[in-house]
C-alpha cells in the first residue's frame, strides 16, 4: 500500500515537472503557434540564474527568504532572455512558422553550449532550503518535500494561467493573432505586444521549472533543459496543442505511467509507455486530448 | 480561412520546383550539362593533391579530407531526400533519423553479429529499412501536420531506446558497435582505401539526387508539389494524397536507410548518435541552409552543415580563437554555439537558403557589370 | 466641395518586384460612398490595402495619403484603425478559430462603448450564432461578422472590399442598406463589383485599370453613360437591369 | 445520373443538411439558391465526399457512393469547385492545369517519367486554360493571382477533369461584372455538349435563371422547392426567405 | 599522384608524430581536459624534460572529436594519413571501441585513454590502454564484503553497454564467489528513482553496487538516501571526478567507493612529478590515464622507433611506475595491471576530501584475460 501511496505522489512530482516545462512550451505553441525548441534554453537560464543569485546576488540566498529572492531573480531573468528572443530573432520572422521553428532550433544549440561554456559541462550542486531534502511521512510512504513543493508550484503556475487566459483580452488577442496576424492589426490592436507578453510568460513559466526541477534533481547542468524537453513536447501534444488544461491532464497521466510501469514492469518499458501513448492518443484523437486551442 | 487551422504545419518556405518550372530559355547552352561536369570533378578531385590550407587538414587527395568530403557528401545525398519530404510534399517528419539508423545498424548488426557478406547485409538492410517506413508511415500518415511530426518523431524515440537498452547485446548500447571489418572487400578497409568510400558516397549523393530529381519532374512529382499546397483538392481531383504521401515517405526514407548503409561503411561502425532526434533535427536545418524545394540547396546545406560540423571543432581550439579574450573564446570553442549562431544568421539573411543566393545576388552583380 | 476625408496622391506600390500600382491619385469625400471599380485585378485591392497599411513585406509604397491633416503611410496599422480607419477586407478573415462573439470582443476597441445594439439590429443572425465558432460560419454569415466587426466602433472612414461577395440577394439588399446608412454618418471608400450595388449607393467613383487612374467623377453620371462603362468596366446593358 | 437519398448530416442537435433528395439528370442544370447558411456547401461537402453524412444516401450513376473518399467519387467522374478558391499556390498556372490533367488522364504514379514531355496533358492543359480565358497567365503562380482569376482557374482545373457531374459553389463570387457574361459563356459550354450533369450554387439571380434547367431552393439545410425557374422565382416563399425585394 | 598516394613518415630525425584524439568539447570535455594535462606531464616526466625521445622531438596532434565516434574516426583516418604511428585518447567508450578496429586495419598503435569498457582489452594486436577498466572497478568492490559466500548483492545500473558489463562483471567476479546476485536496472535518461530506490530496498541485500554515470547521479543519490537505502545496507560505487563530490551532498559519507585515483591516493615519484606540472598542482580522476598513456608512447618509440610491430613488442609485458604505482601491461590482452584503491568520502558544503582506506595491488584486482580478437 505504502508503495502505492510512494508511486503516486512522487509520479504526481514527476508530472508536476513536467507540466511546468509543458505550460509554457504549450502556452507558446498554442497562442504564438512556435513550436518553440530553444524552450530548454530558458530552462537552463532559470536554474542557473537562480543558481548564481544564490551566490552572488545580495539578500539572495539557499535558505527562506533568500531562497525566494533567488528563485524569483532566475524567473526574471527566463522571462527576460524569452522577451530578448522574441523581439530579436522571433518578431520579424512572424507568419513564417517554420523559419521561427528552425531559429528556435539554433537558439537551443547555441544557447546550450552557451550555458556550458560560461558553467562547464558538469552537474553543480544547486542551492536549496535544507527541507527540501527531506522527507515527509505520508501514510507509511516517504515522499521527497522537492516533489511535494513541485505539485504545489504546478498548482499556482496552472491556476494563474487559466485565470490569465479567461480573464483578460490577451488570451483572445493572441489566439486570433496566430490565425491572422494582419487582421488583428486591422482591428485596432498592436499584436506585437500581445506576442511578446506571451513569450515572457512562456520563459517565466520555464525558468520556474528550471530552477524547482534543479531543486527537485539537487544540481544543475547545461543539459538539463533538453532532456525534460522531450517528455514535455509528449506531454503538450498529447494534452491538446495549447491547451493548458489539457496538459494538465497529460502530464499527470504520463508521469503516473512512467513511475508504475517502471516499477511493476522492467527497466526502460516506461519510457517506451509513453511513447506508445503518445501514438495511440494521436492515432485515436489527432488533436490530442483536449482538443480545441487554448479553450482554457 | 479553413476550419482546422491549429494543427496545421504552415508548408515549408517554399520554391516552385525547378523541375516543374517552365521557361526552356533557361535550359540552353551547356546548363543541361553542368550536374554531371560537376559529377566529374567530384570523381577526379581526389586525384588532386591541392593543399586547400584553412579549409582543410591536409591536401585533397589526404584520407582525413577524403574522409570528411565523404561524409558531408552522404549527408548532402541525405538532406536532399529529406526534402524530397519536407521541402517537395510539404511534409514534416521528425523521426527521419530512424530510417538513416536502422541502415546503420542493419548493415553493422547483420555484417558484425550475423557474418553475412556486405552486399547481402546491404540489400536485406534497405529492404527492411524500405519495408519498415511503409508500414510505420502507414499508421503516421493518418495523422497530418503536427501530429504527423510528433508520432514520428515517437517511433524514432522507440528507435533510440531500443538501441540504448542493447537488446541481446545487438548494438552495443550507448557504446556503439564497430563494424568488422574481416569480411568485408578488401578496398573498403584501411585508411589508404579511403578513397573508395569517398566514391562510393559520391556515387550515393548522385544516386539521391537523379531519385529525386526525376522523381520531382515526373507526374507524381507534381502530385506531391500539389498535396504541399492543397491536400482536399487533390483528393477532389480524384487521386488518394494518403498513397501518394506514403510513396514518397518510403521512398524518402528507403533512400536514408541507403545512406545509413553507406555511412556505416565510412565510419566503420554505428553509434547510438544517428537514433538521435538531434539528427532529424539537423537535416531540417541542412535542408532550410540550402533551400528548401530546390535541387541543389538541400544537397549543399548537407555538405556544408556536416563540414562545419567537423571543421569547427579544429577552428575551436585553434590559436585565433584561443587568443582571443575568455567572454569570445570559450563560446567559440563550443561547435554547437557558432553552429547554432551560423543557423541563426543564416535563416535570417537567405530565408530562401544558400538556393536563394545567385538570385539574391543578382541586382548587385548586374549593376556592378554595368559600372 | 468640402475638404475631402481622404486624399491620395501619387501612390504606387510594387509587390515582388511588379508594378502594381503606378501613380494613383483621387479624393474621397467627407460624406457618402466613393466607389472604387475595376477589373478584376487591377489593384483596388491592393489599393485599400496600401491606405491601412498592409502591404505585403515584400512591397514598397511611394507617394502620400493623407487623413485630413495627417499622412497615413508612415504609420503602423493599429494606430492608424484606433484613429477611426474602419477596414472590411476583402476575404472576410473572421477568426475560424474563434466563436462569434469572441471575434465582435475582439473588436473592441479601448475608450468607445462597443455599440453591440447596433450590430446585432443589423445582423440578428450574429446574436443567435454567438458560440458558433466563426470558421463554420456560412459565406454570407462570415461577411456578415466581417462588416459587424467594424461597425462595433465609430469610424471616421471605413473601407470596404467587395462587401457582397457570394451574399445572397436579399442579404446583398440588406448589406446595401446597411451600408446606405453607415454612410450617412461616416464617409465610405468601397470597392465593389455588383454595379446594382453601386448605383444604389455610390456618389462619387474612381475606375482603375491596370494599376492607373482611368476616370474619376460622378458614379451615376458613369453609369448613366453606357459608352463610358462599356469602355471602362467592359459592361453596358446589364447595368440596367 | 445523381441522387441523394434522405442525405443528412447534423452537428450535434443541429441539421445543417436536412433529408434532402435530389435527382440530377444527365444533360441536366440544376441551380441551387438559398439564403446564405442554408446548408448548400455542406451539401456540396457531402456529395464530394469532405464530410459523411449522418442519415442518407448518394447515387452516382445508381450505384451508393455514400462511404466513398472523395478521390474515388472524383475518378467516377464527379467534379467540384469551392467558394473559397483553392488552387495550389505555389505552383504556376499552368502546373495547376496540367495536374488536374494529369489526374484525370491517369498514370500520376509514374515516379520515373518526365512530366514536362507529356504533350497531350501539356495540350489539354492548355486548352483548358484558353477557354476559361487565362492562357496569357500561364507562367503566374497561382497564390498570386488576383481573386477573379483564381476564380476562372478553379474552372479550368474542373474542366481538365471532364467531370461528367459537375459542383459548382458560386463561380461568380468576385469576378468582375465585365468577365461574368464570358463565363457564363464557359460554363454553358461545357453543359452544352456530351450529356454532362451540373449542380451550381450562385448568388447572381440572372446567372442562374439563364443557365439553369431548374432551380432548387435550401433553407435551413431543407429542400424548400425544386422545380423549374418560373415556377421558384414565383414561389412567394421564396420570394420572402431569398430574393427580398430586389435592388 | 594516384588517390591512394599518401605522405610516409620521415627519417629518423624527423620528429614523432603523436596524435591525441579525444574530448574537448562536449558532455566529458572535462575528463578530456584531465587526460590531456596528464599526458603532457607524463611526457615531460618520461622524457625528462626534454619532450625529445633519443634526438626526436614529440610532435603533438590535438584533435577534438566532441564525444562522437563518428568524428574521432574521421579525426584518426586523417592522422594516419598524415603518417601518424600512433594515436592516443578515447574519452569515451564509444569512441575507443572505434577507433580501435581502425589502428588494426592500418597498423598503427592505439593507446585508449579514460574509456573504461572491457571490450578495450584485447581487442586487437595494435590497442593498448592507459586506464582501467570496469572489471577492476568491480574487483575492488567485491573487496568490501570480504567473504561473498551466502551473500546478497544487488547490481543497480543504467541501461545499456556500461550497464551490462558491470552487471556482468559483478555477476562473474561476485557472484562466481558465492553471492547471489540481483539487478536492478534503470533508463539512463530516468529523472525519478523512487520505483527504483523501492526496488532495491525490497530486494534487502547485503551489497549494493552501484553502476551510474551522467547529470542524473545526484538525484539518483538523493533519493537512494531518501528511501533510506544508504543506511540499510553497504553500498558501493566508483569514485567520480572531484568536481561531482559536492553532489552527493549528504549521502557522499554513506558511501563505500571504490576508486581508480583521486589526489592523495598515492604517494608515487610520478605523482609527484604530476603534480608539481598540471595547473593546480591538485590529481584527479584521468590524469593518470594521460600521464600513463605518454610514458607508454615515450616507451614504444624508444623501443620501436618508427616499426609499430616493434612497439608493441616492447609494450606487451612492460611493467613500469607510473602515478598509482606499480603498473603491468599484460602481453596476452593487454589489459593494463594497476592499483585499485577503497576511498571514504568526509566533509560537507563544497569541500569535500576523499581518503584511502585500502589499496588493492595490480594483480589483486587483475581482470581475467580476455581473447585477443585480432
Ligand atoms: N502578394 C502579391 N504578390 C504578387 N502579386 C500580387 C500580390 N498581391 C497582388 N498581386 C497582383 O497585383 C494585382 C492586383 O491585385 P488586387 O488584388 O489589388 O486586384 P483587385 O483589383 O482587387 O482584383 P479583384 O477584383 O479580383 O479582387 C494582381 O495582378 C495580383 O496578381
Ligand atoms: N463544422 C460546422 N460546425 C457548425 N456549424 C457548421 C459547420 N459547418 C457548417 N455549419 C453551419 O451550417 C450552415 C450551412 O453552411 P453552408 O456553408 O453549407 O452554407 P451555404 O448555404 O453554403 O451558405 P453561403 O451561401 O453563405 O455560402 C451554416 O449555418 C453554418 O454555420
Ligand atoms: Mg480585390
Ligand atoms: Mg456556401
Amino acid at each position: 500500500m505504502s508503495t502505492v501511496i510512494l508511486l503516486t505522489l512522487t509520479g504526481l512530482g514527476l508530472a508536476a515537472l513536467y507540466f511546468l516545462v509543458a505550460s509554457g512550451l504549450s502556452l507558446v505553441f498554442g497562442l504564438a503557434d512556435v513550436l518553440n525548441f530553444a524552450h530548454g534554453l530558458f530552462l537552463g537560464v532559470g536554474a542557473y540564474a537562480t543558481w548564481w543569485a544564490a551566490g552572488n546576488l545580495p539578500g539572495a540566498g539557499a535558505d527562506g527568504l533568500g531562497f525566494l529572492v533567488a528563485v524569483a531573480f532566475g524567473v526574471l531573468a527566463g522571462s527576460a532572455v524569452a522577451v530578448l528572443v522574441e523581439l530579436v530573432l522571433i518578431r520579424p520572422l512572424y507568419s513564417r512558422t517554420i523559419e521561427q521553428v528552425l531559429v528556435t532550433v539554433g537558439l537551443s544549440l547555441a544557447g546550450v553550449a552557451l550555458l556550458q561554456a560560461t558553467w562547464g559541462a558538469d552537474a553543480r550542486p544547486f542551492p536549496r532550503p535544507g527541507w527540501t531534502r527531506d522527507v515527509t511521512s505520508v501514510l507509511g510512504a516517504q515522499v521527497p518535500n522537492a516533489g511535494l513543493l513541485l505539485i504545489v508550484a504546478a498548482a499556482v503556475v496552472l491556476g494563474a494561467l487559466l485565470a490569465f487566459l479567461r480573464f483578460t483580452r490577451y488570451g483572445l488577442i493572441i489566439r486570433a493573432g496566430v490565425e491572422n496576424r494582419e487582421m488583428v492589426t486591422a482591428l485596432g490592436i498592436d499584436v506585437r505586444k500581445a506576442f511578446t507578453l506571451v513569450f515572457a510568460i512562456g520563459g517565466a513559466a520555464a525558468a520556474l521549472a528550471g530552477a524547482l526541477g534543479s531543486v527537485y534533481f539537487g544540481t544543475v547542468s547545461p543539459g538539463q533543459g533538453g532532456s525534460l524537453l522531450i517528455f514535455a513536447f509528449i506531454v503538450v501534444v498529447i494534452g491538446g496543442m495549447g491547451s493548458v488544461v489539457g496538459s494538465a491532464y497529460a502530464a499527470v497521466a504520463v508521469g503516473l505511467l512512467q513511475q508504475f510501469v517502471n516499477y511493476y514492469g522492467t527497466s526502460g518499458l516506461g519510457d517506451l509507455c509513453v511513447v506508445g501513448l503518445l501514438a495511440v492518443v494521436l492515432l485515436l484523437r489527432p488533436q490530442g486530448l483536449a482538443g480545441k486551442v487554448a479553450h482554457a | 480561412m479553413t476550419e482546422v487551422k491549429s494543427a496545421e504545419v504552415a508548408a515549408p518556405p517554399a520554391a516552385v520546383p525547378d523541375e516543374l518550372t517552365p521557361g526552356h530559355a533557361r535550359w540552353h547552352g551547356l546548363r543541361p550539362y553542368a550536374p554531371l561536369v560537376a559529377l566529374v570533378v567530384a570523381a577526379i578531385l581526389p586525384y588532386s593533391t591541392v593543399n586547400l590550407p584553412g579549409i582543410f587538414e591536409g591536401p585533397l587527395n589526404s584520407p582525413g579530407t577524403l574522409q570528411l568530403l565523404a561524409i558531408c557528401l552522404v549527408f548532402g545525398g541525405l538532406a536532399a531526400g529529406y526534402d524530397l519530404l519536407f521541402g517537395r510534399t510539404g511534409m514534416l517528419s521528425f523521426g527521419h533519423a530512424l530510417y538513416f539508423a536502422a541502415g546503420v545498424y542493419g548493415t553493422d548488426v547483420l555484417v558484425t553479429r550475423a557474418g553475412l557478406p556486405l552486399w547481402q547485409a546491404a540489400l536485406l538492410t534497405v529492404t527492411g529499412g524500405t519495408i519498415l517506413a511503409a508500414l510505420l508511415g502507414a499508421v503516421a500518415l493518418r495523422t497530418v501536420g503536427i501530429a504527423f511530426a510528433m508520432v514520428t518523431l515517437a517511433f524514432a524515440q522507440v528507435g533510440a531506446i531500443l538501441v540504448a537498452r542493447d537488446f541481446g547485446g545487438l548494438t552495443g548500447g550507448e557504446e556503439g558497435l564497430p563494424l568488422d571489418v574481416s569480411g568485408l572487400p578488401a578496398a573498403l578497409v584501411g585508411v589508404t582505401n579511403t578513397v573508395n568510400l569517398y566514391w562510393l558516397a559520391l556515387a550515393y549523393l548522385a544516386l539521391v539526387v537523379l531519385v529525386v530529381h526525376r522523381v520531382s519532374g515526373s507526374p507524381t512529382g507534381r502530385v506531391l508539389a500539389g498535396l504541399r499546397d492543397d491536400e482536399r483538392r487533390i483528393g477532389v481531383l480524384g487521386l488518394d494524397p494518403y498513397r501518394f504521401k506514403l510513396v514518397a515517405f518510403t521512398l524518402a526514407s528507403g533512400l536514408a536507410t541507403a545512406g545509413g548503409v553507406v555511412y556505416c561503411l565510412i565510419v566503420g561502425g554505428a553509434s547510438p548518435h544517428v537514433t538521435s532526434s538531434e539528427l532529424t533535427l539537423s537535416l531540417l536545418v541542412m535542408v532550410v541552409l540550402g533551400g528548401p524545394g530546390t535541387r541543389w540547396g538541400p544537397v549543399l546545406g548537407g555538405i556544408l552543415y556536416m563540414y562545419l560540423d567537423h571543421r569547427l571543432t579544429a577552428f575551436g581550439t585553434s590559436d585565433a580563437v584561443n587568443s582571443l579574450p575568455a567572454f569570445l573564446s570559450h563560446p567559440l570553442s563550443q561547435p554547437l554555439f557558432v553552429l547554432g549562431t551560423v543557423f541563426i544568421l543564416a535563416v535570417y539573411f537567405f530565408p530562401g537558403g544558400l538556393a536563394s543566393l545567385r538570385t539574391r545576388l543578382q541586382p548587385v552583380l548586374t549593376s556592378l557589370r554595368r559600372r | 466641395m468640402t475638404e475631402p476625408v481622404l486624399s491620395v496622391e501619387n501612390l504606387s506600390v510594387r509587390i515582388a518586384g511588379l508594378h502594381i500600382l503606378q501613380g494613383v491619385s483621387f479624393e474621397v469625400a467627407p460624406t457618402g460612398v466613393t466607389v472604387l471599380l475595376g477589373r478584376n485585378g487591377v489593384g483596388k485591392t491592393t489599393t485599400l490595402r496600401a491606405i491601412v497599411g498592409l502591404t505585403p513585406r515584400n512591397g514598397e509604397v511611394r507617394g502620400t495619403v493623407r487623413m485630413g491633416a495627417q499622412s497615413l503611410l508612415a504609420r503602423p496599422t493599429h494606430r492608424l484603425v484606433r484613429g477611426g480607419l474602419g477596414y472590411v477586407p476583402e476575404d472576410r478573415c473572421v477568426f475560424a478559430g474563434l466563436t462569434v462573439t469572441e471575434n465582435l470582443r475582439l473588436a473592441e476597441r479601448r475608450g468607445t462603448t462597443p455599440a453591440y445594439d447596433k450590430v446585432y439590429a443589423l445582423f440578428p443572425e450574429l446574436d443567435r450564432r454567438g458560440r458558433q465558432r466563426a470558421g463554420s460560419l456560412s459565406g454570407g454569415q462570415q461577411q456578415m461578422l466581417a462588416i459587424g466587426r467594424v461597425l462595433l466602433n465609430d469610424n471616421r472612414l471605413l473601407l470596404v472590399d467587395e462587401p457582397t461577395k457570394g451574399l445572397a440577394p436579399k442579404v446583398v439588399t440588406e448589406v446595401a442598406e446597411v451600408l446606405e446608412r453607415v454612410a450617412e454618418s461616416v464617409p465610405v471608400l468601397l470597392v465593389e463589383q455588383n454595379l446594382a450595388v453601386v448605383r444604389r449607393l455610390a456618389r462619387d467613383a474612381v475606375v482603375l485599370s491596370a494599376g492607373k487612374v482611368a476616370w474619376t467623377g460622378n458614379a451615376q453620371d458613369l453609369l448613366l453613360e453606357t459608352a463610358l462603362t462599356r469602355s471602362l468596366l467592359g459592361v453596358g446593358a446589364e447595368v440596367k437591369a | 445520373m445523381l441522387a441523394t437519398r434522405g442525405l443528412t448530416w447534423r452537428i450535434g442537435e443541429v441539421a445543417i443538411v436536412d433529408s434532402v433528395y435530389l435527382d440530377l439528370a444527365p444533360g441536366e442544370f440544376l441551380g441551387v439558391i438559398g439564403p446564405n447558411g442554408a446548408g448548400k456547401t455542406s451539401l456540396f461537402n457531402l456529395i464530394t465526399g469532405l464530410r459523411r453524412p449522418t442519415e442518407g444516401r448518394i447515387l452516382l450513376d445508381g450505384a451508393d457512393v455514400t462511404e466513398l473518399p472523395p478521390h474515388r467519387r472524383a475518378r467516377l467522374g464527379l467534379g467540384r469547385t469551392f467558394q473559397a478558391s483553392s488552387v495550389f499556390g505555389s505552383l504556376t498556372v499552368r502546373e495547376n492545369v496540367r495536374l488536374a490533367v494529369q489526374a484525370h488522364r491517369g498514370g500520376s504514379m509514374k515516379l520515373w517519367r518526365r512530366a514536362a514531355a507529356d504533350r497531350e496533358v501539356a495540350a489539354a492543359a492548355d486548352a483548358a486554360l484558353d477557354r476559361v480565358g487565362l492562357a496569357h497567365r500561364g507562367t503566374a503562380l497561382a497564390g498570386t493571382l488576383a481573386h477573379g482569376e483564381k476564380r476562372k482557374l478553379e474552372i479550368a482545373l474542373l474542366l481538365a477533369g471532364e467531370p461528367r457531374v459537375m459542383l459548382l459553389d458560386e463561380p461568380m463570387a468576385g469576378v468582375s461584372a465585365e468577365d461574368v457574361p464570358e463565363l457564363v459563356r464557359v460554363i454553358k459550354s461545357l453543359t452544352g455538349d456530351s450529356g454532362r450533369s451540373v449542380l451550381m450554387v450562385e448568388h447572381h439571380m440572372d446567372v442562374i435563371l439563364e443557365l439553369a434547367d431548374r432551380i432548387a431552393v435550401m433553407h435551413h439545410g431543407a429542400l424548400l422547392a425544386c422545380d423549374t425557374p418560373d415556377t421558384v422565382m414565383a414561389n412567394a416563399t421564396v420570394q420572402e426567405a431569398y430574393l427580398g425585394e430586389s435592388l | 599522384g594516384s588517390p591512394q598516394d599518401t605522405a610516409s613518415g620521415g627519417g629518423d630525425a624527423a620528429p614523432v608524430k603523436v596524435g591525441l584524439v579525444y574530448s574537448q568539447s562536449g558532455p566529458l570535455a572535462s575528463y578530456g581536459k584531465q587526460y590531456i594535462e596528464g599526458f603532457k606531464a607524463g611526457l615531460d616526466f618520461a622524457t625528462k624534460g626534454t619532450g625529445k625521445v633519443g634526438d626526436r622531438k614529440v610532435e603533438l596532434t590535438e584533435v577534438d572529436d566532441a564525444g562522437d565516434p563518428a568524428k574521432a574516426v574521421s579525426a584518426a583516418k586523417d592522422l594516419i594519413g598524415k603518417g601518424t604511428k600512433i594515436i592516443a585518447g578515447s574519452t569515451s567508450s564509444g569512441v575507443a571501441l572505434q577507433v580501435a578496429p581502425i589502428a588494426a586495419q592500418n597498423k598503427v598503435l592505439f593507446i585508449s585513454g579514460p574509456a573504461a569498457t572491457d571490450a578495450v582489452t584485447g581487442a586487437n594486436k595494435y590497442t593498448f590502454r592507459s586506464g582501467r577498466q570496469s572489471y577492476q572497478d568491480v574487483v575492488t568492490a567485491k573487496s568490501f564484503i570480504g567473504d561473498a559466500a551466502g551473500k546478497k548483492v544487488v547490481v543497480f545500473a543504467q541501461d545499456g553497454a556500461f550497464g551490462d558489463a558491470n552487471e556482468a562483471a559483478v555477476k562473474a567476479v561476485i557472484g562466481g564467489a558465492g553471492a547471489t546476485v540481483s539487478s536492478v536496472r534503470a533508463p539512463a535518461s530516468a529523472t525519478e528513482f523512487t520505483p527504483f530506490a523501492s526496488q532495491i530496498k525490497a530486494a534487502k541485500p547485503d551489497l549494493l553496487f552501484v553502476a551510474w554515470a551522467g547529470t542524473t547521479a545526484p538525484a539518483m543519490w538523493q533519493t537512494l538516501d531518501q528511501q533510506g537505502v544508504l543506511s540499510s545496507t553497504t553500498v558501493v560505487t566508483g569514485l567520480d571526478i572531484r568536481a561531482s563530490w559536492p553532489t552527493f551532498g549528504a549521502a557522499g559519507s554513506k558511501i563505500s567507493f571504490l576508486s581508480h585515483y583521486f589526489d592523495g591516493a598515492s604517494d608515487t615519484e610520478a605523482a609527484k612529478a604530476a603534480k608539481a606540472k598540471i595547473p593546480g598542482g591538485t590529481l584527479d580522476l584521468f590524469h593518470p590515464d594521460g600521464f600513463a598513456a605518454a610514458q607508454m608512447v615515450v616507451r614504444a618509440v624508444q623501443e620501436g622507433g618508427d616499426d609499430v610491430d616493434k612497439m608493441v613488442k616492447a609494450l606487451e609485458g612492460w611493467q613500469f611506475d607510473g602515478v598509482k604505482g606499480k603498473m603491468t601491461i599484460r602481453a596476452e590482452d593487454h589489459a593494463l595491471l594497476q592499483p585499485m584503491y577503497q576511498a571514504k568520502l568526509s566533509g560537507s558544503g563544497t569541500a569535500f576530501t576523499a581518503s584511502a582506506q585500502k589499496t588493492l595491488t595490480g594483480d589483486e584486482s587483475a581482470p581475467p584475460v580476455a581473447q585477443m580478437k585480432g
